[in-house]
């Protein structure tokens, strides 16, 4: 069997995290594709209750990234 | 916060991480990333359905007035002092927030179970794997917030219906 | 000199990122710019190389 | 924006001049191209692309390159080619030949057709003198350009090319002769839509062309099948119809408004020797004339032939077919001077005609009255005559005989005008033609026209169609009354500019033609050439050169929906008024071929230039980014670079200077050549010094030996040999050990160095630039902008070496400069940007439009793009999805733009890179199809997909549905935005007062804008107190000194010294900074900040450095010249605490430094031993010289590797340094009286400044740019920019560029009256809202505050305070908060999408 690909939904901060993804990328390196971000001004905006929204609606895990 | 109420919910609380990266820092976006994925990774698929309650308790406790108040007031409290201006110790704080975000949790659970249809505190109690004295002791909080009323005995169980 | 005899323009030669990057200037501080380039399209050299240093960004 | 545009000439003062610019045609108009790249398909002249750098090939309709702004094709054309210049009707060749190259027969034939209605005719008979002038001769032979137009009319019948024709006209025309001037009169008026006659005299029509021309070249039904052409046009002609008494031309201008003579040359010349009027004696004309209209005539059995043009070889192969025995022609010249062309005497003699040459006839030798032979005389050849030929001249008694029963003269016609006797007023000429003007072909007469071998006496049949052609315009102008002559003397250019024939151009014979055997010719008319075969004939075009680059085919008008291409457009001179001029030409790559016994450049397809190895590896460029070797396509598994080609080397390639970008573009290039390669590859730099001293470009070099496993070898290549059989290169060096090495590569990248190019040194020289003797802009460090002309400035490489960031803040500088000078002008001449009215959307359904970029490669080549696109049409919402291949190129803008309005969409979602650089593109591509900006939403499927997840393509392109699905269901929520302004404080703050802050503050001050200048200690000056002179010798104190005063009394300067910052707030536009100085705490208000707070030399412990007074850092061991003088030995080291832990940077500045010091030393005192010992001399762009004299002054260098770093001991007063000396394979000590360290450069400490403004700092502590490249003075946040030491090490020069960048930067901010800010804002709901207040407490920025409205409490945002992190809505416990733009039900939306 195949191992298991989680689902994890990241929360990235524009300003921060999601630029670190942006150069992560730039500088080509690899990493799981196991993320889906979700771009934010600020991790600050993240409420909670998207998190919990989002393992009701499935996801297997969570990232939160300021 | 979120964390522990995953925690609480059972799904597990490390399925959510939180952490830091600049903007210069892609080494340690991509290591975050791993990390997180492996984490989950081990903690295999979430099915949903079976944290179905449990989540919805969640998702009430985090939209719910109490924990907002209470991370919201966290800087203040440490820093500036509660209204009565009393510098408030972090751990201290970790164990009211603690306590609260345990309360507010079982608080939803026995109110969504109530919603659902279970009516009386046993069954409530079973439902939601919480002791039937705790259960009971909540109920009165719901009952006073006016969440819950109580509509009656049968066969000499109370008897509860969401509001 | 009065005003009337300073022309409120400026001409840049070259359309590489350097007259690029002066023209944008120029126009963003309230200028009138001509940016003359001799060859069909502006960028320069710059445009044909693939990835720049030390960040390896695309250069378009 | 002026493109295909040059500066031609510059007069006037500053801030007046005028100047003139000249603007060749594109061709294309920039506001009808939609780029949809149609033309660039069809256009059939295929050229080497400069872009690719020659690698590939573009269209002479092209786009420079995919992204090109403008976005716009073009059409490169220069002078018309000299094919079509040397034809007398002026047939646009290039542009049929290129049509038969394609195939497109009936193209070729309409482009012929345009000039000549008989192709096939003249593809067989024409004397093609565009051959001659054929360019291809330059290469080999010229292309058969003749007998290609005959391929056309081989392979597509003439009769059914659609010929446009005006309506029809009531005025018609008679045309007397039916000869190639009377038909191509008769076809070009009928196109006018003037019918005429044409009334001939023999019974066929076809004048010399039927009856001068045997069927074996120009068979009968040809002639028929391209008259029928012109009769088919409503031509009528009336053959046996001569004119004569019966018909004059006064009865035809009874019936018809115009009269075109055109009657031809049908009389042969007598010979003029006794017996010419014996039996047997005839006209080669008339011979022919018989043979044509009956298909025989009398033949003799043994024929001789007088003369040496066509109509002598016609009739000698006439008469083989005829069957005479033999055919002898008599030449009085030698073959060199023959008229008739050279395949019909080949083609005659083939059939066995003999030519007798320089022979005369004198008699005809007659016998009974018949001719029985001929008397000729010998001639030689004198002095030339007027035809330019040597004169033939008899030699005494040199008579000879030949035998013969027929003898035919072809020694020239004349016209015969016997037709016109009745006619008084036709005028002849003295030489026997009829006489009519030049240009207009008028006669004296009026509405009677003449033309062809009548007017000008014989010559050829192209000629005639020529005049036919043009007679036709005189006729169609006379009968509209106009002015005949009006506009056609055509101009003639003396110095024609042309394609430069290439030098590499491979040779290619010249398709030869396919002939009857000459042994089935006799008896026989049939023709004898039998023309090309369409592969042979296309392969033949396919030698043409494309002279004038496009052929003006006009295929492209032919498919260009928009109608935006234009080949009627003229180069424009126009005078443009501007305050100030800005020179930034650039460079181009050094070009190694001159060097091509060294590098084997041009014979060796593997040795390639950088410039163009990075088109290899672009992924728009030839290969796609795959990267094969070009001499068999295989993947290479070691490659060499060779640094320094072109640059530090006065010898061989004269450029003493280091180029200063090619260590770190070869780092680059090789650590990219890793990862494009599929497997191992091995790279090797082969380097003198590795000169990686700019910001963050150390750790770039480290990355690429550590990470990468990139090679580099201290060796100076000194030959390559090429491989037989595998184009392999065999590289020999030298070790530094002095060992040789021989190590083979596959391929060699020559890493060149940058060099001004002719053009821009030609530039300068319009101007009145000065340059140094680097041809680089001539200037001076302390003034590093200005040129020697006022009012002209110069930056970017063009003045001097240098790499991207540089350049950009030097542009930036330049701008600043250029912008103090006209600061009372400002914005009397800008104009504001029109956008069309938003659309409002609020109530529409969601109408998604989904665009995915293929990002070249980048995206396309990991994700299966089409397969998103397809998954995208099928998500809620969306009703339009497609692929781009660089979305964000302008003319995908436009095509978006297009899309946004066809398809109605109200929400766009662009898969591809990051919105963090393109969404502001994108959002203005909403907001020109009338879209609110905001309804714009990015999937980034490039950073955070496919660029990390290349290893497996599968998920690549699932996880990109998924961002697209997420990015798709958000934009569905997503709603217009109205923008936010905030007023503008046009005051400025300058934090540090060294020179980098005094002249931001300058620069501010210059432009009009009030400014404090804010300094930290005593005394204004900063780093510069220490420093003597500048690298280039300039003195600092002095200029410091002026600096100072200068600052001092400005009267928009404010400076305050022993002032210290405490805190700050606001956004850009209104910033409140506390500053407390001698006079107490104050608050100054300003739109803009200038952080200057400068660097500092480090001390050290390393050295005995503080432990003995012999060992000084940096500029101390100047201070005391006396100690300097007295010493015998002075050694410095190098990178003392830099390119180290704990500082792994390079300092930049030091090695400039040191070896300016050690010059001083030597120059002093020659005599002093001085040492330098180093891990790389990195003395880059012009400051290189210094490296060179330092040696030249006997300054010793030795190299230390950090894992070999120098020992110091002290000996008394003196210090001994043990240093491994690589050269000498050997320890050396060195007595030294003194020791100077370069010690690192740091930042002075600027954490609270950081803190105050939210600055990021770096690693290292400097502070960081938003952009490494193309924002170098610009902090990520709005109105906050950097100068100097504190965003790295840097010279002085660099520091002043730099500190105005930083203000010119900051004018784009003060400038304005208002500036737009982020509308990503909070929002209160104020029913919702129960005014607990929480949000204020959470709120970092005061941003958000309780306000009493009516008694009770709520919270109230301060939009620009916003910095739009949402906490306030994350924390509201009523849900009463949303931000703008990342709504709550937005977010959530994504957050659903996910699964």
């Amino acid at each position: 069997m195949d191992e298991f690909e989680p689902k994890i939904v990241a929360f990235l901060c524009n300003w921060c995290a999601y630029a670190g993804a942006d150069l992560a990328g730039v500088s080509r390196m690899q990493y799981p594709a196991n993320v889906r971000s979700v771009r934010v001004m600020c991790s600050g905006r993240v409420d909670p209750a998207f998190i919990v929204q989002a393992f009701r609606d499935g996801v297997d895990g969570a990232l939160v990234a300021g | 916060m979120t964390q522990q109420l995953l925690e609480l919910t059972g799904i597990g609380g490390d399925r959510l991480h939180v952490d830091w990266v600049s903007s210069a820092e892609a080494k340690r976006f991509t290591e975050i990333v791993t990390e997180a994925t492996e984490a989950v990774r081990k903690r295999g698929p979430l099915d949903v359905s079976k944290y179905d309650l449990q989540l919805r308790a969640a998702e009430m406790v985090v939209k719910g007035e109490v924990m907002r108040w209470l991370v919201g007031k966290q800087h203040k409290i440490t820093s500036a002092g509660d209204v009565y201006g009393r510098p408030w110790k972090e751990e201290k704080l970790q164990q009211v927030l603690d306590d609260a975000l345990l309360r507010e949790y079982q608080k939803s659970l026995i109110y969504l179970a109530i919603k659902s249809g279970t009516t009386s505190v046993r069954q409530v109690a079973e439902q939601t794997e919480i002791e039937v004295l705790r259960v009971s002791y909540l109920l009165a909080d719901l009952e006073q917030k006016k969440l819950v009323e109580f509509t009656g005995m049968e066969e000499s169980i109370p008897v509860f219906a969401a509001l | 000199m009065s005003k009337q005899d300073l022309a409120g323009s400026v001409m840049v030669v070259g359309g590489g990122i350097a007259g690029m990057q002066s023209a944008l200037d120029l126009a963003e501080s309230g200028y009138y710019v001509y940016l003359v380039e001799k060859s069909t399209a502006i960028g320069g050299v710059m445009s044909k190389l693939d990835k720049t240093f030390p960040t390896n960004d695309c250069t378009m | 924006m002026l493109t295909g545009t040059e500066l031609e000439a510059l007069e006037g003062d500053p801030g007046n001049f005028s100047a003139r610019v000249r603007t060749q045609p594109r061709f294309v108009d920039l506001d009808k191209c939609t780029s949809c790249g149609e033309c660039e398909k069809v256009c059939p002249v295929v050229l080497p692309d400069e872009f690719d750098e020659g690698l590939g090939t573009r269209k002479a309709a092209y786009k420079k390159y995919a992204q090109a702004i403008p976005g716009v094709f073009a059409i490169q054309k220069t002078d018309r080619a000299p094919c079509r210049l040397s034809c007398p009707a002026g047939l646009n060749v290039q542009g049929y030949v290129q049509m038969v190259k394609e195939g497109k027969y009936e193209r070729a034939l309409e482009i012929i057709m345009d000039d000549l209605p008989l192709p096939g005719v003249l593809g067989r008979i024409c004397p093609h003198e565009c051959e001659d002038a054929c360019r291809r001769c330059d290469v080999d032979e010229p292309v058969s350009i003749c007998r290609l137009k005959r391929l056309a009319a081989d392979q597509f019948d003439p009769r059914q090319v659609k010929i446009d024709c005006m309506e029809e006209r009531p005025e018609k025309v008679a045309i007397v002769g039916s000869g190639p001037a009377g038909l191509s009169a008769a076809y070009h008026l009928a196109r006018q839509g003037i019918k005429s006659t044409i009334y001939e005299a023999l019974p066929k029509a076809g004048g010399m062309l039927r009856v001068g021309i045997p069927n074996h070249r120009l068979p009968e039904a040809i002639l028929d099948q391209e008259i029928e052409v012109i009769t088919n046009l409503g031509v009528e002609i009336k053959t046996s119809t001569p004119l004569g008494p019966d018909l004059t031309v006064d009865d035809l201008l009874k019936d018809y408004k115009a009269v075109y003579l055109a009657v031809g040359a049908h009389k042969g010349y007598d010979l003029a020797v006794e017996g010419d009027d014996a039996d047997g004696v005839r006209q080669g004309v008339d011979f022919l004339r018989e043979v044509n209209l009956t298909g025989k005539t009398q033949v003799g059995k043994k024929v001789l032939i007088i003369g040496g043009g066509n109509v002598a070889i016609d009739v000698s192969r006439a008469a083989v077919r005829l069957g005479a025995q033999s055919v002898q022609i008599v030449y009085r010249r030698t073959r060199t001077e023959m008229p008739a062309w050279e395949e019909e005497i080949e083609a005659a003699e083939a059939e066995d005609v003999q030519i007798e040459y320089l022979a005369a006839p004198q008699e005809i030798l007659v016998e009974g009255g018949k001719v029985k032979g001929m008397r000729c005389i010998r001639m030689e050849l004198g002095e030339p005559d007027s035809s330019g030929r040597r004169r033939p001249v008899p030699v005494p008694g040199s008579e000879f005989d030949l035998e013969a029963d027929q003898v035919v003269a072809a020694i020239g016609q004349q016209p015969d005008f016997s037709a016109f006797e009745g006619d008084k007023e036709v005028e002849y000429t003295r030489r026997g033609t009829l006489e009519a003007d030049g240009v207009t072909y008028a006669t004296p007469r009026e509405g009677v026209f003449a033309g062809g071998d009548a007017h000008t006496g014989p010559w050829n049949a192209i000629g005639a169609v020529a005049a036919g052609r043009e007679a036709a315009v005189s006729i169609s102008r006379f009968i509209d009354g106009k002015d005949m002559a009006d506009g056609r003397v055509p101009i003639t250019k003396d110095d024609p500019i042309y394609r430069p024939v290439p030098t590499d151009m491979p040779k290619a014979a010249r398709a030869s033609m396919p002939e009857l055997e000459p042994a089935s010719r006799r008896a026989t008319f049939d023709e004898v050439e039998l023309g090309f075969e369409p592969e042979a004939g296309q392969a033949e075009a396919d030698r043409c050169l494309n002279c004038s680059y496009c052929s003006d085919c006009m295929e492209c008008v032919t498919v260009c929906a928009p109608g935006a291409i234009d080949h009627s457009m003229v180069e424009v001179e126009r005078e443009i008024r501007v305050g100030a001029v800005v020179l930034s030409a650039g460079i181009e790559p050094f070009d190694p071929s001159g060097m091509e016994d060294t590098y084997h450049h041009r014979s060796n397809p593997n040795v390639m230039t950088s410039l163009e190895f990075e088109r290899i590896l672009s992924a728009s460029g030839p290969t796609e980014g795959h990267l094969s070797r070009p001499s068999d396509h295989q993947v290479p598994k070691k490659i060499a670079w060779l640094q320094c080609v072109g640059s530090r080397d006065t010898n061989r390639c004269g450029n003493g200077y280091c180029s200063s970008v090619c260590c770190m573009y070869a780092v680059k290039d090789a650590m990219m050549a890793k990862e494009h390669a599929d497997g191992e590859l091995d790279c090797a730099i082969f380097n003198m010094d590795m000169r990686t001293f700019g910001k963050e470009y150390e750790k770039y070099l480290t990355r690429g030996e550590d990470q990468s496993g990139v090679r580099f070898v201290k060796a100076r290549v000194h030959t390559i040999d090429e491989v037989r059989d595998t184009g392999d290169l065999r590289l020999r060096y030298f070790t530094e050990d002095g060992k040789v090495v021989d190590e083979q590569f596959d391929m060699v990248v020559l890493s060149v160095g940058l060099r001004v190019s002719d053009e821009a040194v030609a530039l300068a020289e319009r101007l009145g630039v000065e340059l140094n003797e680097n041809r680089f802009v001539k200037h001076d460090s302390l003034t590093p902008l200005s040129t020697s002309r006022p009012g002209v400035f110069a930056c970017g490489a063009f003045n001097g070496p240098k790499d991207i960031p540089d350049s950009v803040a030097e542009s930036s500088a330049a701008a600043c400069i250029a912008g103090a000078g006209l600061a009372p002008a400002r914005s009397t001449l800008t104009r504001t940007l029109e956008l069309p009215a938003e659309i409002d959307v609020a109530d529409d359904e969601p109408r998604v439009g989904v665009f995915v970029c293929n990002c070249g490669l980048n995206i396309g080549g990991i994700a299966d793009v089409p397969a998103i696109v397809d998954y995208a049409k099928e998500l809620d919402g969306v009703v339009y999805a497609e692929e781009n291949m660089f979305s964000c190129s302008q003319d995908t803008q436009e095509k978006i733009t297009q899309t946004i309005k066809e398809q109605k969409l109200n929400r766009v979602v662009v898969a591809a890179c990051t919105p963090r650089t393109h969404e502001p593109l994108f959002q203005f591509t909403l907001q020109n199809a009338g879209l609110n900006p905001h309804l714009f939403e990015m999937a980034n499927i490039r950073n955070q997909c496919t660029w990390v997840h290349s290893e497996n393509k599968d998920l690549a392109t699932s996880k990109s549905k998924d961002l697209v699905r997420m990015g798709v269901a958000r934009a569905r929520e997503l709603e217009s935005i109205q923008p936010i302004s905030v007023n503008v404080d046009k005051a400025a703050l300058v934090i540090g007062g060294g020179v980098a802050g005094m002249f931001a503050a300058l620069g501010l001050a210059d432009q009009g804008f009030p400014t404090t200048l804010v300094e930290k200690s005593s005394q204004l000056g900063g780093r510069a107190l220490d420093v003597k002179r500048t690298h280039d010798g300039r003195d600092v104190q002095s200029f410091l000194t002026s600096l100072i005063e200068r600052v001092g009394g400005h009267k928009n300067l404010t400076v305050m010294t022993d002032a210290e910052v405490l805190g700050a707030s606001g956004y850009v536009g209104n910033f409140e900074t506390e500053v407390k100085n001698g006079k107490g705490p104050q608050t100054i208000s300003h739109g803009a900040v200038v952080v200057a707070t400068g660097g500092a030399p480090t001390d050290t412990e390393e050295y005995l450095y503080g432990q003995h007074p012999a060992v000084t850092r940096w500029h101390d061991l100047e201070q005391d010249p006396q100690k300097l003088a007295k010493a015998d030995t002075v050694t410095f080291i190098q990178c003392v605490g830099s390119r180290n832990d704990p500082r792994p940077y390079c300092s930049r500045i030091c090695c400039s430094t040191t070896v300016a010091m050690a010059i001083d030393i030597k120059q002093n005192k020659p005599d002093t031993n001085v040492f330098v010992l180093y891990r790389d001399i990195r003395t880059f762009g012009e400051r290189e010289a210094l490296y060179k004299q330092a040696r030249e002054l006997g300054v010793i260098f030795i190299r230390y590797a950090l894992d070999r770093k120098p020992e110091v001991v002290a000996a008394g007063d003196g210090l001994i340094v043990k240093v491994f000396d690589p050269i000498l394979g050997a320890p050396v000590e060195i007595e030294t009286d003194l020791l100077n360290l370069a010690t690192a450069i740091e930042p002075n400490r600027a954490e609270d400044i950081a803190s105050f403004y939210k600055l990021p700092l770096t690693e290292d502590r400097f502070f960081m740019e938003a952009h490494a490249k193309l924002r170098p003075v610009d902090f990520a946040s709005d109105g906050l920019f950097m100068a100097g030491l504190a965003h790295y090490p840097k010279a002085m020069d660099e520091s002043i560029a730099q500190a105005m960048a930083a203000a010119s930067r900051a004018v784009t901010v003060l400038s304005k009256d208002q500036i737009q800010i982020s509308p990503y804002v909070s929002e209160v709901d104020p029913d919702k809202c129960i005014g607990c207040g929480l949000c204020e407490e959470v709120c970092a920025f005061g941003a958000i505050h309780l306000e009493e409205v009516d008694g009770i409490k709520r919270a109230k945002n301060i939009q620009a305070s916003c910095k739009g992190c949402g906490l306030c809505a994350a924390s509201c416990p009523q849900e009463a908060i949303d931000m703008l733009h990342f709504r709550f039900h937005q977010i959530e939306a994504a957050v659903r999408a996910v699964v």
